[in-house]
């Protein structure tokens, strides 16, 4: 897909849809949506990159190294928050003990496991999408 | 060292032996030498145990509780220590027997076959001083495992047939039928150790008691009881000073002396005799005995016909126990070592045969006599001995069984025992006169190895010593008879 | 009002389910999933279940339908063979459904406000839940902070499908496996 | 009248059922897997109509709201959903490599090739 | 900061959890294999902590997020679950040092460290299905531990891996949807998805259609996990064709944990009344149960290959423990309770022994271990010894259990079942005696020479578990006083 048109629309288009994913990211709290919602626009801006710039320039973009990092990163995060939870002397994932005012507490906690989901979710989308797009290359003998 | 200790190391003497045995594989000279220390070692502790035991001491000891409540328990008492005394005993004299057989036959895998027997002994060991039914299977089962490779030695084709047959029926037999009587008599009386009366005394109900009497017996597939007898004449593929002394004495004689200790300790004679629920297992002794001399009769193999033998000699012993009077019991207890002296010598002239004159049929030893004088004396002690003449010790044992059928009033058993002895004299006599009495055929040869000679003199002359010196092992029979 | 549009949508659905078992061109199939997938948002939608719809038509509409184009594309088998004979798996189908529908006759009817999903346990949610956490989405609220474990478990499975995607579809030297 | 308060259970029994139908029936990998996305897209409805009122708005806490609809199945069936993708994904990323390794995805092509090895190694 | 062994029911699950992102953000084999060996060790020791906790002093129950249930998800640790999370525990523990050379001869140095990442996530899944007390999230920590299998086994190195993995998914995804249908119907019915909540909630309901349904749903969900026959299509090619490793520790554990859950469901959720007094379950679970040991035996007799043989008898085995679940009596449940310990370190001992001599052979198909027993003499014999407790010889750790069942199955008065179980183990002496024969009686094939015992690090763990094996046979009064105190947690009789 060599397609000028498509190439200018998209230019506009994918930061736009990032900031969406931003804002779903962010509103999560107040409207529909959050994390893994987030995640998946993200990701998905990143793929329509993809399919429109090919696969080496959205490689380029967001290496593999990056993407494996944020699949890992995200859950640590997550997981971390809960930690956090113990060693400030509550429960694994008590976010009311994250500050002197539980329900500060539970804000803190909730954007951070929402963030973790995000990176996570985002970082495994695009990975597979990597992957079955990167299947496709090289032929694989037929048996 | 106290008694219930002597016990303990009793049982682990020969399991330590395995481990050297292993370890001196290589050099088979240390190797033997390890086997006969170890063998004589036992011999000593069982025999001091003895005083302790004529005392009136039943030393006992209690390891770790292998199920809740029922722990794992050793307990010597009187009819525990003549079988181990037997195994031990015998134990040393086929040692040097193998020793003989196994280099002369070029055997494979002497280190294992070594290795397996000491294992063997040490679980017989370990079945006479169990103290309860639960100690007991366990070494039942050991038994039956170790002495698989040896019965499989060979390991060709036959051997592998053998070996299934062996394995079927004393595993088979014991899982299904041994095991759920255990269960159900815990399941009765909470408890599984042995008690002079039977644990069971009082706990059981007529109706019971003939159902439950029936899966012991037959679950105790070693006590060959017709119809579960296939797997002995099939483990006579194993060479022969294993047929000698697990075939004739370990292996089978752990099985009667299960069934003893069954009608003894678990269900207690006077129970059973008050219940009456083992009429029907005198009758199926009785068949034992008549068919397998039958068969032994037919058989030209003569492994093979001592194999029938020792089934029918066996079924003398279930007889007797099933006959419930003292002086049955005691002939019981007898006749385990009587047969067992007895048959080994007979096994080890088999053996002596093949390996002088590479001979296994009846019909081949015309003559042998001659050529072998020391191996057919000793054959012909064995016969008699098995047949019931004096001077062998047979004769003592069947003289108490006798009597006790007489208390019995036991036609049935009066009838088997008369059948029997006959057919005894009918399938040993034909030998002895064949080997004396007509010409040699084949090639000339000489004796078998000198310790193979010393061994079948030795046991021999065993049979003569219980004749004339019964007292130890009567008074043993007696008190485990309660008389 | 909302049980027609529902019935409408369910109904649309259920047509599509049939046509996905009936079509034998997988692109056909997987656009027709595509559209199944966007009607199944629309009904959530119209169930007030705005986050699901969302998600749904994310992952649904979009993830799952470009998954299975690309695999489409490495599959390059587009017709699917003709079912042969189906009787058992029908019978089974019946029978379960026809379990479940005997299930369902004992639950309570469509938006009884008295239903035990209505008085229990959620109410602490709708009325406890932005003084507790501060978060007036209450879907939110609980997704991450009451049962915010079972979000963890849920990022974690996403973890795991990626990195066994991973494993299983990276190139690499050895990987051809051996017949 | 039952139809009306349990239609939407039973809308979801059917597609549950036609899901369930293609998994066993169908013999085509790819296929198969669409079955399964059914079968699990069914529960999405069974959980979150009945926390659907009449009347009600979606559980976000405003002003002058009185009437919720349940929030509760909502945050399931996202998990649900998420747990779906992740089987999708894995599913056909097995099926891929099936492709690849048996020139494949017919369910009884592929057993007969497996059928075909077993009796060379049976010789 | 309050003393870490409070938290031990949330980090035993949460600790392998971590572990698998750390691992694959490290990106190496070794640095994986390391950690995955000490999370096992301390998940292992968690295990032993509560588990020795909960027989002091019952049940314990923590909340997560701080809120309290049925709000938040609550674990809960009593008796019951502690057991099966030690053994699960305790499996990890033999399987990660062994896991390294497996996965190196049969999934590649590239992707070992996802190797050793998906092991942790497979544990963390079954623990938290163990230790969760809430009915969508153990769903949740299903499906860990599902994905995470079918991608470990579908790293096998033959092709039929991937098929075996296909099918695992679609029938396990398959038993989830229907698990999760049935806790549908149960919350629909109730508001609530905690156990304890649950519990009085379902005994006040006057109309049990959706109940029952919802019994009717969840056992199948769960038997096609736990491969209850005839539900067991999937579990033999998996077991076969599973990286050595994976199928030690899968064999070991996931069926014993669905297992766990069963019983969970019946009697903490449903209760034992419901399912087994005014339904016919019990019944059909002891007649399908009978069925699996003879006919699952029977086929495990016939089979050419020692791993596949090895999974029909754990088909066999596992109708062993359901048929003591299925009297539905202390005793009963204490027998299926000690069966599913016994039988967990038996098979897996036996399938890490196999699994060595794969890696010598190059497979376990009765041709290709021909003569084993001579050349590979240590692994053998363990094998045996795992063999013989498979059939239940006294001594090892299998008698214990068989024991059990026959005696609960007579004091419940059906001598008819203790007889089908004493039977049934004769076919489990003649398909260990498939391997003894071919091991002892048949020459060494002369194509590839013998190359002697595997590597120490596989071979030291499995004869450390054949070593317990005997121990726990020769002792069994530990495991069977804690399957009892278990039984007694779930029947809500003891604690």
């Amino acid at each position: 897909m060599n397609d000028v048109i498509l190439r200018v629309v998209a230019k506009r288009l994918i930061p736009l849809a990032l900031l969406f994913a931003l804002y779903v990211q962010f509103h999560g709290d107040f409207g529909p949506g959050g994390g893994f919602q987030a995640g998946v626009i993200a990701a998905a801006a990143m793929i329509f990159y993809g399919l429109i710039y090919g696969l080496p320039e959205a490689r380029r973009v967001v290496p593999d190294r990056v993407v494996e990092v944020m699949v890992a990163l995200g859950v640590l995060l997550y997981a971390g928050v809960g930690v956090a939870g113990i060693v400030l002397g509550g429960n694994y994932l008590d976010y009311f003990v994250l500050h002197a005012n539980p329900v500060e507490g539970q804000h803190r906690g909730i954007f951070w496991v929402e963030a973790g989901v995000a990176i996570t979710v985002s970082g495994v989308m695009l990975k597979v999408f990597y992957l079955f797009a990167g299947r496709g290359r090289e032929e694989p003998p037929e048996p | 060292m106290s008694p219930a200790d002597l016990a303990l190391v009793a049982l682990a003497v020969p399991f330590a032996g395995v481990a050297l045995i292993a370890v001196a594989g290589r050099h088979p000279n240390l190797r033997e030498a390890v086997t006969f220390g170890v063998s004589i070692t036992l011999f000593l502790v069982v025999f001091s145990l003895g005083p302790a035991v004529i005392a009136g001491e039943r030393p006992a000891a209690t390891l770790f509780e292998m199920l809740p409540g029922l722990p794992l328990r050793l307990q010597v008492e009187p009819l525990g220590w003549l079988f181990a005394m037997v195994a031990s005993t015998l134990w040393v004299v086929s040692a040097a027997y193998s020793v003989g057989y196994m280099r002369a036959n070029k055997e494979g895998n002497q280190t294992r076959f070594y290795a397996c027997f000491a294992g063997a002994i040490g679980a017989a060991v370990g079945i006479a001083f169990a103290g309860n039914m639960l100690t007991l299977f366990l070494f039942y089962e050991a038994l039956t495992l170790v002495t698989y490779p040896l019965v499989t030695h060979h390991g060709d084709d036959e051997a592998r047939r053998g070996g299934r047959v062996y394995l079927g029926f004393l595993l088979g037999t014991s899982i299904v039928f041994l095991l759920p009587a255990m269960i159900w008599t815990w399941s009765i009386a909470g408890t599984l150790d042995f008690r002079p009366g039977g644990l069971l005394a009082g706990r059981l109900e007529p109706a019971v008691a003939p159902v439950l009497l029936a899966l012991y017996m037959f679950g105790i597939g070693k006590a060959a009881l017709m119809p579960f007898h296939r797997w002995l004449p099939a483990a006579m593929v194993a060479p022969t000073p294993v047929s000698a002394l697990l075939h004739a004495v370990a292996v089978v004689k752990a099985g009667v002396f299960t069934v003893l200790k069954v009608v003894v300790y678990v269900f207690g004679v006077d129970t059973l005799a008050a219940l009456g629920g083992a009429e029907w297992l005198t009758a199926v002794a009785a068949f034992t005995i008549v068919a397998a001399s039958v068969v032994a009769l037919a058989a030209d193999n003569l492994k093979r016909r001592l194999a029938y033998s020792t089934v029918s000699q066996l079924g003398y012993i279930v007889l007797a126990a099933s006959l419930l009077t003292p002086l049955a019991v005691a002939g019981a207890a007898l006749h385990l070592v009587a047969h067992a002296f007895s048959k080994i010598t007979l096994f080890f002239v088999a053996g002596a045969i093949y390996t002088a004159a590479h001979k296994t049929l009846v019909s081949q030893l015309d003559g042998i006599g001659r050529r072998m004088p020391w191996t057919m004396g000793a054959f012909t002690v064995g016969a008699l001995s098995l047949i019931g003449i004096p001077p062998f010790v047979g004769v003592v044992s069947k003289w108490y069984i006798l009597q006790g059928v007489v208390q019995a009033q036991s036609w049935v058993a009066g009838a088997a025992l008369l059948a029997s002895t006959l057919l005894n004299a009918a399938y040993f006599l034909p030998i002895v006169h064949a080997a004396y009495f007509k010409e040699p055929t084949g090639e000339p040869h000489g004796e078998a190895p000198l310790p193979m000679v010393i061994a079948l003199t030795l046991t021999a002359a065993g049979t003569v010593a219980l004749f004339l010196f019964p007292g130890l092992p009567l008074a043993f029979a007696r008190s485990v008879a309660g008389m | 009002m909302d049980i027609v549009i529902v019935a409408t949508l369910l109904a649309l659905m259920a047509a599509i389910a049939v046509a996905i078992a009936r079509h034998r061109n997988l692109f056909g199939v997987v656009v027709l999933f595509g559209a199944y997938s966007f009607l199944m948002a629309t009904t959530l939608a119209a169930l007030d279940a705005p986050d699901v719809a969302m998600t749904e038509a994310a992952v649904g509409a979009g993830i799952s339908t470009v998954l299975m184009l690309g695999a489409l594309h490495l599959v390059r088998s587009l017709e699917v063979k003709p079912a042969q004979g189906a009787i058992v798996p029908l019978v089974v189908v019946v029978l379960v459904g026809a379990l479940i529908v005997y299930g369902t006759l004992g639950l309570p009817s469509f938006s009884d406000p008295h239903a035990p999903i209505h008085t229990h346990v959620v109410p602490r949610y709708l009325q406890e839940g932005l003084k507790e956490t501060g978060v007036p989405n209450i879907v939110t609220a609980v997704l991450a902070s009451y049962r915010g474990y079972d979000t963890l478990g849920e990022t974690t499975v996403v973890f795991t499908a990626g990195i066994g995607v991973i494993a299983l579809l990276r190139r690499r030297r050895s990987n051809e496996p051996r017949a | 009248m039952i139809a009306a308060s349990h239609f939407a259970y039973w809308g979801a029994v059917f597609l549950m059922m036609a899901g369930l139908y293609i998994v066993i029936a169908r013999n085509n990998l790819v296929k198969k897997l669409v079955g399964l996305g059914i079968l699990q897209s069914s529960v999405y409805i069974l959980y979150v109509a009945p926390g659907k009122l009449t009347g009600g708005t979606s559980p976000i806490i405003a002003a002058g709201v009185q009437l919720y609809s349940n929030p509760l199945p909502h945050v399931l069936i996202l998990t649900a959903i998420v747990v779906g993708v992740a089987t999708l994904a894995l599913g056909l990323a097995i099926v891929v490599r099936i492709r690849e390794a048996y020139g494949t995805v017919e369910e009884d092509e592929i057993l007969r090739a497996d059928a075909d090895v077993e009796r060379k190694q049976a010789e | 900061m309050s003393s870490l062994a409070t938290h031990f029911p949330a980090l035993l699950v949460v600790v392998p959890l971590i572990a698998a992102p750390l691992i694959v953000a490290m990106r190496s084999g070794l640095a994986g294999w390391l950690v995955s060996m000490a999370v096992a060790a301390a998940t292992a020791a968690m295990s032993v902590t509560l588990l020795a906790q909960t027989t002091a002093s019952g049940a314990i129950s923590y909340a997560l997020g701080s809120w309290p249930p049925p709000w938040g998800i609550e674990y809960r640790i009593d008796a019951a679950s502690a057991l099966v999370a030690a053994l699960v525990a305790l499996i990890a523990l033999a399987v990660a040092p062994y896991s390294r050379r497996s996965a190196l001869a049969e999934v590649g140095p590239e992707r070992e460290y996802l190797f050793h990442a998906l092991m942790m996530l497979c544990l963390s899944g079954l623990l938290g299905m163990v230790a969760t007390g809430d009915a969508f999230n153990l769903f949740v920590f299903l499906e860990i531990s599902s994905l995470s299998t079918y991608v470990l086994i579908a790293l096998g190195r033959e092709r039929r891996a991937l098929t075996a993995s296909i099918q695992y998914l679609l029938l396990g995804t398959v038993g989830a949807t229907f698990y999760v249908i049935g806790v549908g119907l149960l919350y629909l019915v109730t508001g609530t998805l905690n156990f304890a909540d649950l519990a009085p909630r379902l005994a006040a309901l006057d109309d049990l259609r959706p109940v029952h349904a919802a019994l009717g749903f969840i056992t199948a969900g769960i038997g096609l996990k736990l491969a209850l026959f005839p539900l067991h299509a999937w579990l033999p090619n998996a077991y076969t064709f599973a990286p050595s490793a994976v199928a030690a520790f899968v064999a070991a554990t996931a069926t014993k944990v669905s297992i766990y859950v069963l019983m969970r469901i019946y009697f903490s959720v449903l209760g034992a009344r419901f399912v087994f007094a005014d339904l016919p379950v019990g019944e059909i679970l002891v007649a399908l149960s009978i069925a699996a040991l003879f006919v699952a035996s029977a086929t495990a007799i016939a089979q050419r290959d020692l791993k596949r043989l090895l999974a029909y008898s754990s088909v066999g085995q596992i109708g062993y423990i359901t048929l003591g679940l299925g009297l539905a009596t202390h005793a009963g449940l204490t027998a299926s309770l000690a069966h599913l310990v016994n039988h967990g370190i038996s098979k897996g001992a036996a399938f890490m022994l196999a699994g060595a001599m794969a890696m010598r052979l190059g497979g376990t198909r009765f041709e290709e271990l021909a003569g084993v027993g001579r050349t590979m003499p240590v692994t053998s014999f363990a094998l045996v010894i795992a063999g013989l407790s498979l059939i239940g010889v006294p001594g090892t750790a299998g008698f214990a259990s068989k024991w059990a069942l026959v005696a609960a199955a007579l004091e419940a008065g059906r001598p008819w079942i203790a007889a089908a179980v004493l039977v049934s183990s004769l076919l489990a002496v003649a398909y260990v005696w498939r391997f003894v024969e071919c091991a002892y009686f048949q020459e060494p094939p002369r194509a590839h020479p013998p190359r002697g015992e595997a590597p120490a690090t596989m071979t030291a763990p499995a004869l450390a578990l054949t070593a317990l094996v005997i121990a726990a046979g020769l002792h069994a009064t530990p495991v069977l006083e804690s399957a009892r105190l278990a039984a007694g947690a779930l029947l809500g009789t003891g604690r």
